[in-house]
């Protein structure tokens, strides 16, 4: 009997999806074994048909994107109850993703901004988003703009995770086959990924670390064999956890830290903030500072991917 | 009420945990806001430790450790003092006024200094206000909320039925 | 799994209980997750205390405890101690400071109640999440290294080597000996430092179990307390110690010169003979000589030969190169001494402006039987001056230079005021801040020299000039010193000045100091381990410190020190093996990535990369628990065991739970 | 780079001609001076043992008047240098003074931060200006000309600027125990530096007004330490000590029976005949020790 599958997106840009088909023709071993009745993406099934379905009725779901509004929970929460397994895919409904970068901002912050400050808004009316309006004698109802973006546990309760913004084919690939074959990990694992830092199946050389000046990647080529750290670039690598296949690095840009932390370590962001200070080579308060200005927006360089999965999650208010 | 501050201090053994006892042996008297976290070294004082304080409750968090040169572990006090530089760059982005973050050297023969330290933090904090990371988060989030739960809930009835 | 924890709240007479509300602290801790027993005593740490936590130990009642009582600096050997006496890990304990940092402090009783409540709580929620762990031993290797041969090398070699065990003497000078073998008198019994001094040095040489490597440096040490290793490198001589007989047929006939043969009699001081190949003085331990290259003919143009031609024995060999040795030792002895402050940059006071202005040590060596001058006391014209003063506390006792008391120079001072009263006939003055003669018959010495007509002026010299205002200071050294005992400005006409240069840690020690991971504190000497309790031994286990290494000190305390030390050392020898710290880090080894970032952070070098594992590793022989590279780690994979995240963040929600 | 001036009373009145110097050559540096408006005396070294709080006052007004510049506040006289910088120190460092002061100056509608730097014109000159500069303007290189530089006494004295008694801070601009940075300024003229032990000692200051034969006894060995090192003429950096060694040089001469004749000039007038400028220009006419022959024939050459 085939699987019944369903991919969903919540506040994320479609990557996800994509990188579901960019496993190419194994899209059609999948396709043998599971019977999508839900991917909005790609077919059309309506949120009604979910509804009408029986509790549980999923074998497996993945939910990719953040919580960003009511809409994004509501559905997360109706799939929860739909489906054996959910699986939080990307970094998005992993760590809350780039999206959650918004978490420094408050919802009426970001509405001024986009809809009457910015430089190519024309906007005299000052009109924005409403939950409820009424157009041409219609009401209209949108979804609830939420103030803070969460990752998909902290609404419901998620089985597996399949971090990377997007995850790797290959990985996907792996994950769905452990589920057909019924070899998955515990509850509340990460699939798809490793069990250690990126800096395992990077290939540069690493030495000793002294940091005394912080480049990015704009200003400098770096050396193709040696560790990106060492070169003075902020590479998250060493606080993100390995499955990409150390992608950007090979192509020479340092680790942005996509994949999320590795288990234990309570805010990647932060531990990013220790390991980097640590390894810094002055000694005077002065001189550290000046190595420090090296660092372009700090918070959101080590936060970029998991702002809503960190201690603090956004900015206090 | 008045508010009194809530202060975690993080001490490293052999300076500054040994300072905050000779204040004590010298009953030299100061405020009660501070709790004490004992490390062996200021090294050992991860940011992550400080903003999870921060996050549990505390208004403000003080770092001791050895005066530069004296680290029982040689450097580990350089550490603290880099790690805390550049959380410092942070905290104002969470909103966070970066005085509530403290780091200061203190030997083991300045109990004097400890109490005086404290009590400065401690009223330096008072002035700030309560910090309130949890209740800040809960307001910043009141109005996050589905309000179609209850429509699945029905919906949920319904199929069951 | 819930823990059955045990706490126990301590009175301390009225210590605590005076301030802290002993009954609301009790009630509380009844209702703290996975506690099954409060118990309550008057003195927690008395044997009846103890008795009462083993027992319920013993009982199976409990499997963790918290004592809430004093500082854990206090007496938290004191209940680890009956943790295991129980049978009960000593790790499964913690301690809550309810006295240093609660009840002694603070004034209102229930905002000390309160806090004596949550600094509980901190440590239950601790206790629960710590885990065993065991003991570790390492055996002891018996032989020693003692790094410096000055008396308090000297003294502890000997006392090592008496004791049947085998002891490496290095010594980067050409001779042991150090700066006594410098000095004629020895203060305050006036004994002649050489009779004293020889016959030691006689017996290092001798000795059979003491390997003396001198003209040596310590290149590498590595390794950890029971089990060191050291590289020295043998610094080329020139001349072949098998070979040489110490005749002196070499240096009589050199015609290169280490010091000056020009100049004025300051100028030419010197204990041995002044040639380029030479000894440092006559009663060198080896009697070998050495050779100088930076002034040896040979070695500047190859025209020379002199020295081989006549020696009869062919021990001079040019070709000669350092050699590297290597060793293995148990202990380490720090032993490198001082070097006396150098008062140039003192300009006030004309330190190689005036020819008359000399240092401590130059004044030593003019004094000294066995120097060029024959012990005779000379004006750099080779005359006898009429008048000296002697000025204290120069480098010591000044925030500009060094702020510590050197201890030695009020009583050196006193000796050479005796010594010129003894040879010549002049007028002394000793310009003093306070005089400190603190030691066995120092005070009477300086009551001695109170009636041989030494004049004392109590005031900080400020300035030595040379500019005369009257007469009688034309052509003379003049001390500008406020008399603090008159209360007025003095300005006194001498022939001669002796600055009483203090003493500093000798310039070799930081790299000595680093490579066995000792600290040095702000006055350039050695952070003992304790101050009080632990003067001989280091932060670093299986290194210890003699003499001025440590701080300024005289030579019976340098000699005392000296034998405490070699004590100690012995004490770990004949023990055979060591327990070493159990709360070290060490690495997951599924988790580290091998980023290396954790390796330069370790100031004992306990961090090594592992290639063929490709991950980082814990020697944890080495490590001592700083927990620095845990707090470094960015992949958590290095735990601070007893230090972990786990543990820290249960006891900030514990101190924050209220 | 412009500055703050504070020009002290002295160069108004009896030290004009070390105004006269500074005006003819500061320009050229590009060292832009403006003087304080309504500026009062310092006090000067005396009043502050007669009646210290009310010395610091009048001293805080000149410094509270100067903040609203943010700039550096340069001043020729030492005595001047001396007692704002000692006022800044006991103002930052002494909580009960400040407290004091802060009233004292509310009083008159004004209120200090403790934030102003006061700086010695020779400390502007050596390290704003550089001696390099100041090498390169020296187009009449003074080649034979011995001069002893006198630092005087209170320039060296540890009251820099917000650093409490500390003589090795940051901000000290020489050595107190010796001082060579004059040394340097004259060899970047062209004339050469004397080595002598009495160029930081007391001149006598005031005590020429009250104890006059103990000054002049000061003076005397300034001037034979000066004269028996080989000495042409000294070179000084404040008006007190300028007219103690110069109009009192007779007086001395006649007291200890001693034939000195040592012109006591400034170093801006050094500076100025360095670069070639007229005598009359910079004031040197003005001396009471007239520039002697030797002077005039090396100056004539250069």
């Amino acid at each position: 009997m085939k699987l019944k599958g369903g991919i969903y997106w919540g506040s994320g840009c479609g990557g996800c999806d994509v990188a579901v088909l960019d496993i190419h023709e194994k899209i059609l071993d999948v396709a043998e074994k599971v019977d999508f009745l839900f991917w909005p993406i790609a077919l059309d099934f309506k949120y009604d048909d979910v509804r009408a379905m029986d509790d549980g009725e999923f074998d497996l779901v993945l939910y990719n994107g953040a919580i960003r509004n009511s809409e994004n929970e509501e559905i997360a929460k109706l799939l929860r109850r739909k489906t054996k397994t959910l699986v939080a895919l990307g970094a998005c409904a992993h760590i809350g993703g780039l999206p959650s970068l918004a978490n420094y901002h408050t919802k009426q912050s970001m509405f001024d901004r986009v809809y009457s400050e910015t430089e190519s808004t024309d906007n005299p009316d000052g009109t924005v988003p409403l939950e409820k309006s009424i157009v041409d004698g219609n009401g209209l109802e949108l979804p609830r703009f939420y103030n803070t973006v969460k990752t998909l546990d902290q609404v419901v309760d998620v089985d597996y995770y399949l971090p990377g913004c997007p995850p790797v084919p290959q990985q996907i690939v792996n994950a769905l086959t452990a589920v057909f074959n019924g070899e998955l990990p515990p509850k509340g694992s990460i699939i798809g990924a490793g069990t250690r830092t990126l800096c395992d199946e990077c290939p540069r050389e690493k030495e000793e670390k002294e940091i005394s000046e912080i480049k990015r990647p704009l200003n400098m080529i770096p050396d193709p064999e040696k560790c990106l750290l060492e070169q003075g670039l902020i590479c998250l690598g060493p606080v993100t956890r390995e499955g990409c296949g150390a992608r950007c690095i090979n192509s020479g840009v340092p680790c942005r830290g996509c994949y999320g932390p590795l288990e234990e370590v309570h805010d990647q962001g932060i531990r990013m903030i220790s390991a980097l200070a640590s390894v810094l080579g002055p000694k005077e308060e002065k001189e550290i500072d000046a190595v420090l200005d090296g660092i372009v927006d700090p918070l959101r360089t080590f936060h970029r991917f998991s702002t809503a999965a960190s201690i603090l999650r956004r900015k206090m208010i | 009420m008045t508010f009194e501050p809530k202060i975690v201090g993080f001490l490293c053994n052999w300076c500054s945990y040994t300072g905050a006892d000779l204040a004590g042996t010298a009953r030299i008297k100061y405020a009660p806001n501070i709790r004490s976290v004992r490390v062996m070294c200021s090294g050992r004082i991860e940011p992550t430790f400080i903003i999870k304080a921060l996050f549990e409750g505390a208004d403000g968090v003080l770092i001791a450790g050895c005066h530069p040169g004296d680290c029982h572990y040689q450097e580990g006090n350089y550490k603290a003092l880099r790690r805390h530089r550049l959380l410092q760059r942070i905290l104002p982005e969470y909103g966070v006024e970066p005085e509530r973050v403290r780091l200061e050297w203190i030997a083991a023969s300045e109990g004097e200094r400890f109490a005086t330290i404290v009590n400065e933090f401690t009223e330096q904090i008072r002035e700030l206000g309560p910090l309130g990371v949890k209740e800040s988060l809960a307001e910043a989030m009141k109005d996050d909320i589905d309000h179609h739960e209850e429509h699945i809930e029905e919906s949920g009835a319904a199929n069951e039925a | 799994m819930s823990e059955r924890i045990g706490v126990y709240v301590c009175h301390c007479g009225t210590n605590i209980a005076g301030k802290v509300d002993i009954d609301k602290v009790v009630e509380f801790a009844k209702g703290l997750d996975d506690v099954t027993l409060v118990r309550e005593y008057k003195f927690m740490c008395s044997d009846p205390g103890q008795s009462l936590i083993q027992k319920d130990i013993e009982d199976g009642l409990i499997n963790r405890v918290v004592v809430a009582s004093c500082s854990p600096l206090m007496h938290e050997k004191t209940f680890r101690n009956v943790c295991t006496r129980g049978g009960l890990n000593e790790y499964l304990f913690a301690m809550a400071n309810i006295r240093e940092q609660c009840s002694w402090v603070h004034v209102d009783e229930a905002q000390t109640t309160e806090k004596a409540k949550d600094l509980i709580e901190a440590s239950v929620r601790r206790v629960a999440l710590q885990v065993p762990l065991t003991k570790r031993e390492v055996p002891i290797n018996p032989q020693t290294l003692v790094i410096g041969g000055g008396i308090a090398g000297i003294q502890a070699a000997l006392d090592l080597a008496d004791a049947g065990k085998k002891v490496i003497l290095i010594e980067k000078e050409p001779s042991i000996g150090g700066h006594m073998a410098k000095f004629d008198k020895t203060f305050p019994t006036l004994d002649c430092s050489a009779c004293i001094l020889t016959p030691k040095m006689v017996s290092v040489g001798q000795h059979e179990n003491i390997e003396l490597l001198s003209w040596s440096e310590v290149e590498d040490i590595s390794g950890y307390v029971g089990n060191f290793n050291i590289k020295i490198r043998k610094k080329a001589r020139y001349v072949d110690a098998e070979l040489c007989n110490g005749c002196g047929a070499c240096w009589e006939k050199c015609p290169g010169t280490r010091v000056p043969r020009k100049g004025n009699v300051h100028e030419k001081l010197s204990l041995g003979p002044t040639t380029s190949i030479y000894m440092p003085f006559m009663q060198a331990v080896p009697a070998i000589p050495v050779i100088d290259t930076e002034t040896c003919i040979r070695f500047k143009n190859g025209k020379c030969g002199i020295c081989a031609a006549v020696c009869e024995r062919n021990a001079i060999k040019y070709d000669m190169e350092d050699e590297i040795v290597e060793f293995e030792v148990g202990n380490i002895i720090l032993a490198t001494g001082f070097q006396t402050f150098d008062p140039e940059p003192v300009k006030r006071y004309g330190y190689g402006r005036f020819d008359n202005v000399m240092t401590a040590i130059e004044f030593e060596i003019m004094n000294c039987a066995s120097g060029n001058t024959g012990g005779k006391i000379l004006m750099a014209d080779g005359k006898e001056p009429k008048s000296i003063g002697i000025v204290h506390c120069v480098g010591s006792r000044d925030k500009h230079y060094n702020e510590y008391c050197s201890r030695v120079c009020c009583m050196y001072a006193l000796k050479y005021s005796h010594l010129i009263k003894e040879k010549i006939d002049a007028e002394v003055y000793e310009f003093y801040i306070d005089l400190r003669c603190f030691g066995k018959g120092y005070e009477e010495f300086y009551d001695r020299l109170l009636g041989e007509d030494v004049r004392f002026v109590r005031g900080k010299v400020a300035e030595v000039t040379e500019v005369p205002i009257e007469e009688a200071e034309k052509g003379k050294l003049v001390v500008e010193v406020e008399d603090t005992l008159v209360g007025m400005v003095r300005r006194i006409p001498l022939d001669m000045v002796v600055l009483c240069t203090g003493l500093e840690a000798h310039e070799s020690l930081p790299d000595v100091a680093g490579l066995c991971s000792v600290s040095i504190g702000k006055d350039g000497f050695v952070i003992e381990k304790h101050p009080k309790l632990g003067p001989v031994a280091t932060a670093t286990d299986g290194v210890f410190i003699a003499g001025c290494c440590q701080s300024p000190k005289d030579i019976p305390d340098t000699v005392a020190q000296a034998s405490a030390a070699s004590s100690a050392v012995l004490s770990m020898i004949t023990r055979e093996k060591i327990e070493i710290e159990s709360a070290t880090a060490s690495v997951d080894e599924d988790k580290c990535s091998g980023c290396k970032l954790c390796n330069s952070l370790c100031p004992y070098l306990a961090i090594k990369y592992d290639e063929e594992k490709g991950v980082s590793v814990v020697n944890e022989a080495l490590c001592k628990g700083c927990g620095t590279c845990a707090a470094g780690c960015p992949s958590n994979a290095i735990s601070a065991k007893h230090f972990e995240d786990r543990q820290i963040f249960a006891e900030i929600k514990g101190i924050l739970s209220a | 780079m412009k500055y703050t001036y504070y020009p002290g009373c002295s160069v108004k009145a009896t030290a004009n001609l070390y105004q006269e110097s500074i005006d003819s050559v500061m320009p050229s540096f590009g060292v832009e001076l403006e003087e304080l408006e309504d500026w009062n005396c310092c006090g000067a070294t005396a009043y502050m043992s007669v009646k210290e709080l009310m010395s610091f006052a009048i001293s805080a007004r000149n410094l509270a008047m100067a903040e609203k510049f943010h700039r550096d506040v340069v001043t020729p006289c030492s005595a001047c240098y001396l007692v704002l910088n000692k006022t800044n120190h006991y103002f930052n460092d002494y909580p009960d003074m400040r407290k004091k002061l802060g009233i004292a100056l509310e009083a008159g509608g004004l209120s200090y931060s403790g934030n102003i730097r006061v700086r010695h014109l020779l400390d502007v000159m050596v390290n704003d200006v550089g001696f390099e500069k100041i090498s390169e303007a020296a187009t009449s290189k003074l080649e034979g000309l011995n001069i002893a530089p006198y630092y005087g006494c209170q320039i060296v004295r540890p009251f820099y600027y917000g650093c409490g008694a500390c003589s090795d801070s940051e901000d000290a601009f020489d050595d107190p125990d010796d001082p060579i940075c004059m040394d340097r300024l004259i060899e970047a003229t062209g004339a050469t530096s004397v080595k002598y032990s009495m160029k930081t000692k007391c001149c006598g200051s005031s005590l020429m007004g009250t104890e006059e034969k103990q000054a002049l006894k000061l003076c005397r060995g300034l001037l034979a330490d000066a004269e028996n090192n080989g000495a042409h003429c000294i070179v000084t950096i404040c008006p007190l000590c300028q007219m103690n060694l110069d109009i009192y040089q007779p007086k001395v001469n006649s007291l200890f029976g001693t034939k000195f004749n040592i012109p006591v000039i400034y170093f801006t007038q050094l500076i100025g005949l360095a670069m070639g400028k007229k005598p009359e220009e910079l004031g040197l006419n003005k001396l009471a020790v007239k520039m002697t022959e030797p002077m005039k024939q090396i100056l004539q050459g250069a």
